[in-house]
């Protein structure tokens, strides 16, 4: 597809379009950088590195998010029969997505595959991404698969250079946006020299042959999850949910019911492998009653059997974890530990 | 150059070692280095090797006495379920205290979570910790790369700046406001004695929200809780909450829904800190734990301001003073409670 | 945000009463068989002591819309368990202080004691405990709402 | 707007419960009899004996739940429950015509129509963990000329325990199949074997020649089943388990269940000994 020049200006106005039709949504400084926040156009600006605290997971796969409904009074037509909800059709633009949390999505839609919720969600929002100058010294996007200039998983990347942004389309989604100014943007034969360049010059993903995934999926489970290293991790671990819940592409969650006066929803809501009930039984009997078995749960899921499965692992190299994990315990050193067992 | 807390660190290495090669305890708890400058590790060295990545500076924040029931636990020879425990003293740990986590360790032992036989404490005097979160906004959302610490002074550095700034200045705030720095109860002393401290007005803030009215304290409350992804990390990082079915776990009934609901959110709030009510000695390890920086210790603040004023009590600082929510005074205060003055009177007899 | 007194004269407050089985119930009890007038906006909920009512209980009120509490038990020193009322009173101390400190309106929230011979006592504690709710209107704080 | 409808996988079949029986003297099994209300649900309702269902109880919310029908019993399906937490003791409080919701049929079953084809059988069930091999029975009886010998063997706590008590009799005057039914201690009125499942196992089961065991009971049952049929020549690959985790979407997305990499909701419920073998114990 085609690569545009935009300067400032362009962008403000691109950003005044969309909002006429869709809503809009960027990274929020609070307290740092927060969450996501619905925004107007004017009040865009690019995050000047990093990601928000918050993963952009919320939006495919909110927390909570309703299921179904029913009526709770028992004299209704139909009390106490489950009824899908209505999604909302406007469509949304996430602006200001690095490309380990846009790689995120993708990921996630390999569990998510058959997923109507999920589906409905990833149909009516676009992502306009924005590539990585400055990763963090807690970013490991290359090692998990991406690149601090990967595109995957975004309808639109903006790169920013000299007086103003190469962006490049890369979805039809994405080409609706700026059908406008397809003619007398494109960037010349230069700037796209220096946008290929740019991206040869990001450490390029090692998804591939060499890259963890293979190389974990290849290794004997038994010998991966009797490695003497979990004992070590647990003994720091307080068991919290802080990676799982802020981390892109933990996906887990539980079901429950609630009914207040007479209206009722089956909700999904996240839930964490950490906690010591995710696998209770209701005899009391629970598989993963120690602390041990739960934090290596959550690393063989993300670094084994989820490449087993859908192939790369469950992990965009974000750093979230890392930086605000309370005791410190790196997904990066849980990899080389993994990596150097035979 | 030397520092308190170089010498700190070697004097717990030192000590450590000693404690694991003589095979007096199994295992010995403290901070390992983080991977990133501004978070450390609780460690536990299990061979007198490993006491070598033992480190102490102002970023050790989590409460050490949080890990101690469970790690004891797990020293002990594995039995059924309502099987008396071995013969003989039970395997030992080392661990380091400072006045907050003693005083917890006192409570733990007070509600028979703990046998203190099986510590051996180094005490140690806090200094007062660092709050990651102020080094953070000084910083500016630049990354920091390296901290120097020294008695007065923190100089953070990353690519292309380097801040200095009094300690005093990055302290945690329930370090600002503490007045126990030294540990209560210690098998040995490391470093020096901290001065006592007075603290001019400790409960400020719990007091400037007190003058508040009700609608303005309802707005700053939901604003402080708002971003809670309810990931029970302060829940977790307590030494008090060790209940083996928390209440928001239960589900019959449940007394909290699971989800981000801003009452459900509120209520689990409201009762984890009630749950620390006259049990909490303003460690701080909730507040440093969270990872959206909600000032959450300003509920458990509150509680223990009317603990000192409603009962007098201050928790953990004497194991032989009973715990002020499992005691009572026949003069208790009941101004609360609507009838209560008129009757008193009638009461003097019985 | 302010839940302004309701002018709806049709709102009247519904108030989750939990009473003490020896002193405040058998004191509820008397207020009926002697025919005291009181408002009809308590619900009962009969507890064996003021002692085993816990936070969670009131909160889970609270949540569920009740426009107010009232736990009431047997005085000091006349708890049937003894001391159960003694250790309720510290509790409810600190209780109240909490919810009044994150917002929760003063009025919402009540103690009192009881005994199984006030009767009349219970009638006016429970007019007065209504008037004072409806000063403050519709509970809105901590009531959980889907949809 | 538009709606998530088609296809919702977590959208359950509306049903009614048509007859609840009380299945053991405690009274904490029930079965219940169900039908979907849509006659062209019910019509187009397939499974494999084996697997499970999601009950859905608007309000509780749900349980995966084994289906006891057999895929040949067209018009209803059954369920027996134990009562356990919140959702199973507001399903036993429940009357005839109730509404429940049914999500599936969810898992893999058994190979009935695969490897276990052509077969001599051997079922082996201890307390209620005979549910889905009620369904097995039910539907290998159905196409009995696919199946060589037939060998149950069926154990409970105490005769009040077992469950379909008068479908055992009628199965045990039947000469195309063998029933071995025992309770843990004698009790006066038994007539039948006393013993636990793996000393009857171990007394009558048969060669392992063209031969397959299905076993499900608690894991205690298991452990001690497996040694006197590997000492006649059983192996690993010869024996099919069923296995239990907590499950909450059946689908193998929400995490709940797995078992190392396999999902015991989507990949199960059930495996073959040796695969299990090969899984970290977390069941």
């Amino acid at each position: 597809m085609k690569i545009l020049k935009l300067d400032d200006s362009d962008l403000k106005t691109l950003l005044a379009r969309w909002y006429e039709t869709r809503d809009l949504f960027s990274p929020v400084e609070k307290n740092g950088m927060a969450g996501w926040k619905r925004i107007e156009p004017l009040e865009f600006v690019e995050p000047a590195k990093g990601v928000p605290k918050t993963s952009l997971k919320t939006f495919f796969f909110p927390q909570p998010e309703t299921l179904l409904e029913y009526s709770a009074r028992p004299g209704d037509e139909g009390a106490y029969v489950p009824r899908p909800v209505k999604e909302k059709a406007r469509e949304r633009i996430i602006l200001g997505v690095r490309p380990c949390d846009a790689r995120s999505v993708l990921l996630n839609s390999l569990p998510f595959a058959d997923d109507p919720y999920f589906k409905a969600k990833k149909d009516t929002t676009l992502i306009v991404g924005f590539t990585c100058k400055q990763p963090c010294s807690t970013c490991f996007c290359s090692w998990a698969g991406g690149s601090p200039m990967d595109t995957e998983g975004m309808d639109i990347a903006m790169t920013r250079v000299e007086g103003g942004y190469l962006a490049d389309i890369l979805t039809k989604k994405g080409e609706g946006l700026v059908d406008h100014l397809l003619d007398n943007r494109e960037a010349s034969p230069e700037e796209k020299e220096q946008l290929k360049t740019l991206r040869e010059q990001a450490q390029g993903g090692t998804g591939s042959e060499g890259g963890p995934a293979e190389i974990l999926k290849k290794k004997n489970l038994m010998d991966l999850y009797n490695a003497p290293f979990w004992q070590g991790l647990a003994d720091s671990c307080i068991n919290c949910g802080a990676c799982t819940f802020l981390c892109p592409t933990c996906y887990c969650f539980d079901i429950q019911d609630e009914t207040i006066k007479g209206k009722g929803r089956r909700i999904r809501y996240w839930d964490s492998c950490m906690f010591p009930l995710f696998t209770q039984h209701a005899s009391g009997h629970n598989p993963r009653s120690q602390k041990v078995q739960r934090v290596r749960n959550r690393f063989m899921h993300k670094l084994k059997y989820f490449p087993e499965r859908f192939g790369p692992l469950s992990c965009v190299g974000c750093g979230r974890c890392i930086r605000e994990c309370p005791v410190n315990i790196d997904i990066r050193e849980v990899m080389r530990d993994l990596l150097s067992i035979p | 150059m030397e520092t308190l807390f170089s010498q700190a660190t070697e004097a717990i290495k030192r000590e450590a070692r000693a404690l694991l090669e003589s095979g007096e305890v199994a295992a010995f708890l403290g901070f390992a280095k983080g991977s990133i400058p501004t978070v450390t590790r609780p460690f536990v060295a299990r061979s007198p090797e490993e006491t070598d990545k033992l480190i102490w500076n102002g970023l050790c924040v989590m409460n050490l006495a949080n890990y101690l029931p469970g790690l004891l636990k797990s020293l002990e020879p594995a039995r059924r379920p309502g099987e008396p425990p071995p013969e003989g003293p039970l395997p030992k740990v080392g661990v380091i205290a400072t006045g907050c986590w003693s005083r917890n360790m006192v409570i733990q032992i007070q509600e028979n979570q703990l046998i203190r036989e099986r510590l051996v404490i180094l005490g140690i005097d806090s200094p007062g910790m660092i709050d990651r979160r102020k080094l953070e906004s000084l910083a500016g959302g630049k990354e920091i790369q390296a901290i120097e610490e020294a008695e007065k002074k923190v100089v953070i550095s990353g690519k292309g700046f380097r801040l200095e700034t009094a300690r005093q200045e990055v302290l945690r705030d329930n370090c600002l406001t503490c007045t126990h720095p030294s540990p209560v109860i210690l098998d040995k002393k490391i470093g020096p004695t901290m001065p006592e401290r007075h603290v001019h007005e400790p409960f400020a803030r719990i007091e400037e929200i007190e003058r508040m009215d009700a609608d303005s304290r309802w707005a700053w409350f939901q604003k402080e809780i708002e971003c809670c992804i309810r990931c029970y990390a302060c829940r977790n990082a307590c030494p008090l909450c060790y209940c083996p079915t928390c209440f928001v776990d239960d589900s019959h009934p449940q007394w909290v829904g699971k989800s981000v609901d801003p009452v459900d959110t509120a209520i689990f709030h409201i009762l984890r800190a009630y749950h620390c009510a006259g049990r909490c000695t303003d460690c701080g390890a909730c507040e440093s734990a969270c990872p959206m920086g909600i000032k959450m210790r300003l509920f458990t603040r509150k509680l223990q301001k009317d603990c000192l004023e409603l009962f007098a009590s201050e928790p953990g600082l004497d194991i032989n003073s009973p715990l002020p929510l499992t005691t009572y005074g026949p003069e208790d205060p009941e101004r609360f409670i609507i009838n209560g003055s008129k009757q008193q009177g009638t009461q003097g007899g019985k | 945000m302010d839940p302004a007194p309701e002018k709806d004269q049709k709102w009247e407050p519904k108030i989750i009463a939990f009473l003490c089985n020896w002193c405040s119930y058998a004191g509820a009890d008397l207020a009926g068989v002697s025919r005291f007038q009181y408002p009809p906006n308590i619900r009962i909920i009969r507890v064996p002591c003021s002692g085993r009512v816990s936070a969670n209980m009131i909160l889970d009120a609270l949540k569920a819309g009740a426009d107010g509490i009232l736990v009431s038990g047997c005085h000091p020193g006349d708890c049937h368990y003894i001391s159960g009322n003694l250790y309720a009173r510290r509790r409810f101390a600190l209780l109240k202080n909490l919810l009044e400190f994150i917002g929760i309106e003063p009025e919402r929230i009540n103690f009192s004691w009881i005994s199984a011979s006030e009767g009349e006592q219970f009638a006016e504690l429970v007019t007065k405990i209504t008037t004072r709710i409806k000063t403050v209107g519709p509970t809105k704080r901590l009531v959980k709402k889907i949809g | 707007m538009k709606n998530i409808d088609q296809k919702n996988p977590y959208l359950p079949y509306p049903g009614r419960i048509e007859a609840i029986t009380i299945e053991t003297e405690d009274q904490s099994l029930k079965s219940y009899r169900i039908i979907l209300e849509k006659p062209e649900d019910m019509a187009n309702w397939t499974h494999v004996p084996g697997q499970f269902a999601m009950l859905s109880l608007a309000g509780k919310g749900e349980i995966p739940i084994g289906i006891a029908s057999s895929p040949t019993e067209k018009d209803h399906l059954l369920f027996t429950v134990n009562r356990a937490g919140v959702v199973t003791t507001a399903l036993h409080k429940m009357d005839v015509g109730a509404r429940i919701g049914v999500r599936g049929p969810l898992g893999n079953g058994f190979p009935v129509d695969k490897e276990l084809r052509g077969k001599n059988i051997v079922i082996i069930a201890g307390g209620f963990a005979f549910t889905t091999l009620r369904a097995t029975l039910i539907y290998m009886l159905a196409h009995r000329q696919d199946y060589g010998n037939i060998t149950v063997i069926y154990g409970a706590r105490t005769p009040g325990m077992l469950l379909y008590k008068e479908e055992l009799k009628s199965w045990s005057q039947r000469d195309d199949i063998e029933m071995h039914v025992t309770v843990d201690r004698e009790e006066p009125g038994w007539t039948g074997l006393v013993g636990f499942v793996p000393t009857i196992a171990g007394r009558v089961a048969p060669s392992p020649e063209n031969a397959a065991a299905l076993i499900c009971g608690p894991p205690i049952m298991i452990k001690f089943t497996m040694p006197p049929l590997e000492e006649i020549g059983w192996t690993d690959d010869q024996v099919y388990l069923s296995l239990e985790n907590r499950m909450k979407c059946g689908l193998g997305v929400c995490g709940h269940c797995n078992v190392g990499p396999v999902y015991v909701c989507k990949d199960g419920p059930v495996f073959t000994r040796d695969e299990v073998q090969k899984l970290p114990i977390e069941f």
